[in-house]
């Protein structure tokens, strides 16, 4: 058995959901984690209740639960991205210094966040397109890079236009400078760091299919990694 | 020394020109829109405002905007679906923009109060929100210099305050309320309740009296 | 009527709790207020409940009551000279940081220190003898010292040897630069600051007694000074 | 991961030779004495401890310096009355000191938890304890550059945990305990009561449970 098809674990490229699911599994029970606006915050519909993870909310809380429906919505309480939420049994409430010092603390296990690009060496480039007549707005995508254990990073491997986000160097403004450990896409998931960029799984493609569509060195990663 | 008014126009009656006003709040949770619509009547101008966003919609700190009585924002995020006043300002030139990432003007704000004269944060390193700023390596990361953000003037909102100033927050509408209480030279609360001086657990109280200056009470 | 007299407003020294008593009534009505431990602490005795003065400690309390005795005595509420207090209506409870951010971030109106020598600049000197073998212990001292917006000191104007504890410089080491404003001592109340010593009053002694034991110049203060 | 054990034995278990140990209380209030025994029991040495004082009397913090178990003091007031064995051991050139303002410990603790790479205050500026250290002017005043404190142990004392590990403290002996949990890799809490996760009230948690691995009840 090769390389190539030890690490495709799918016949075909992964649908948004599918990428949620499998990014859930990655994440370890008993985690403290922080899901990202977007994409992300679909990961939170497969964290089953019995694996014990704790999601953080940057403008105040511990112990989110799912999206608030109906009679349950309260305008004092909603998550980053401004939609209302539930709390959890053993939830807690801080401002938002001691919000952010956990994740600045580097006390949070995971976060996951959307990207425009991811560089070889795990810079990521989340927040401004760059464009000259855009609005910059930053929000807490800089502390939730630079502070949490592991980030990792959603999107589709393609833009639109078919140019890979996955670069040698970013070309948009920079979020965070080697930050992000992991890229989950579309079509693989990616280890970065210091080491260069490992595949750990490929969907739909062969790891020498993939390394067409992207412009940086790809290994193989060894098998280990969970 | 605390004091407790009728309106919400008494509260804000002080409030001068160029003033450096603090708003707390994130999205509607823990915005003090009756103080806001307060400050917008009281006429002041030329202030800088200090807010997690920009303003949206046509209300509050929007409508601030749209007036021109900001000069400038100092804010993590201006840009949302329904800011238009303040991106129709920003792109005429009309009013300044200062950018922080959310957790360094979080701590800024915070390092106010504490009496902190700057501190050095990994958070920007590299970035082009670091340009122009001292940076250094600490234990092998790059860091940037940050400095305090202090205000003239705060205005939150709170749960209930009792007869001592103190007060408790409710769920994540407690947001930047107690550190812009602690930024402030005069912090102005509105609270949905007051209650007798006692009533609140001293293990609770959130933020201390000795951070707040005038409250009113809004039904 | 000479200003000599004008400010002699005893015609003895004053004891410690009358000088506690004067202390406390130049406490304005709402202030928040930190007393050091030792003899500031006896003014405490002298604020009256109708004049709504909070004491903070700095071991993480607002609201501090008077010393606790027989069954109030409980061993989770203590100032910071380790003595059992108690809680007073409208107290509040926070960390080690919390309450010395109250210190730090300028929040207190006053706070009263004892010391060892006061520099006619208002430096202060009251956390060490400087003897070689003296083992350094600093506690909140260089907080307080540096975070009040007016810091009072108390003392004997005089050290048992008889020299004047108000110097040209502090020969002892400093606890805080220029901080001090106001000096209460047995024999008169001192202003300090960049523009010198100045006497509000004197007890049993004239202006010009008073200046034969201080060895800076020692003006009268203006009339209006409270 | 949040770990109940059922013995303050268990609960130091892992504390290794030459760890920096942060240990909470301000006199009696908030020290955790159950797990200062347990960690005299458990034989670790060349420890650098983190406290406000150095040990008093004949039990806890004093018996470790006694026995020699203490390489470094990193503490605001080590003389005390009944400091004897810390007095002895540092005439001796047996044992270092390293002296701290005690907000600057506070500081320094929470900086350590908030990921702040080091800040600037005005506390000790043109004293003995700001000696060597870099300092600057900022806004007028002389400030002193001071650095996080972090640890590999803190052992602390609160009155209740629930099943996520959310702490609750008791008045003046909450101390140092939140931001000593904060700021070390492992934090070891005793506890006088655990409650059903759900017990506690969320707005009233003064630690999340983030900052706490290891709990042990203790009568």
């Amino acid at each position: 058995m090769s390389i190539e098809t030890s690490i495709q674990t799918s016949a075909t490229p992964l649908g948004r959901d599918d990428l949620a699911r499998l990014v859930a599994k990655d994440i370890k029970p008993g985690s403290f984690v922080n899901l990202g606006i977007g994409q992300p915050t679909l990961v939170s519909n497969y964290l089953n209740a019995d694996r014990d993870i704790t999601l953080h909310t940057e403008n105040g809380m511990l112990g989110m639960g799912p999206e608030a429906k109906g009679e349950q919505i309260d305008g004092d309480l909603i998550n980053a991205g401004k939609i209302p939420v539930t709390e959890l049994p053993g939830a807690s409430y801080f401002h938002h210094a001691d919000s952010f010092a956990i994740m600045r603390g580097g006390h949070l296990d995971i976060c996951v966040l959307g990207a425009f690009q991811v560089s070889a060496t795990g810079d990521l480039a989340n927040w401004h397109t760059g464009a000259p007549d855009a609005i910059p707005a930053v929000g807490g995508a800089m502390d939730l890079a630079t502070g949490a254990k592991d980030v990792f990073v959603m999107m589709t491997l393609l833009t639109r236009e078919g140019a890979s986000k996955i670069v040698e160097a970013c070309t948009y403004p920079l979020t965070g400078v080697g930050c992000v450990t992991r890229v989950y896409t579309d079509k693989a998931v990616f280890l970065t760091g210091p080491g260069g960029v490992q595949v750990r799984e490929t969907f739909g493609c062969t790891l020498e299919e993939l390394q067409e569509l992207v412009p940086v060195p790809l290994t193989a990663a060894p098998a280990v990694v969970p | 020394m605390l004091n407790f008014v009728d309106t919400v126009a008494d509260a804000v009656a002080e409030i001068k020109d160029g003033s450096t006003v603090m708003i707390g709040g994130f999205g509607n949770a823990g915005q003090p829109f009756e103080l806001i619509d307060a400050l917008m009547d009281c006429g002041a101008r030329e202030l800088t405002v200090v807010n997690n966003n920009a303003g949206q919609g046509d209300q509050g700190l929007a409508l601030l905007i749209k007036e021109g009585r900001v000069k400038k924002m100092i804010c993590s995020f201006p840009r949302q679906s329904d800011s238009w006043h303040f991106d129709a300002k920003y792109k005429a030139g009309q009013i300044e923009l200062e950018l922080v990432p959310q957790g360094n003007l979080a701590e800024r704000i915070r390092a106010a109060g504490a009496g902190i004269g700057g501190f050095f944060t990994p958070t920007g390193y590299g970035t082009m929100l670091a340009e122009g700023k001292e940076t250094r390596i600490i234990d092998g990361r790059g860091q940037v210099f940050e400095t305090p953000i202090h205000a003239d003037v705060a205005l939150i909102k709170a749960l209930k305050a009792d007869g001592k100033g103190n007060l408790v927050y409710r769920k994540t509408a407690r947001n930047f309320g107690p550190i812009m209480a602690a930024a402030a030279k005069q912090s102005i609360v509105q609270v949905s309740e007051i209650v007798p001086t006692g009533a609140l657990d001293p293990e609770t109280v959130v933020t201390p009296g000795i951070y707040v200056n005038t409250i009113v009470k809004v039904a």
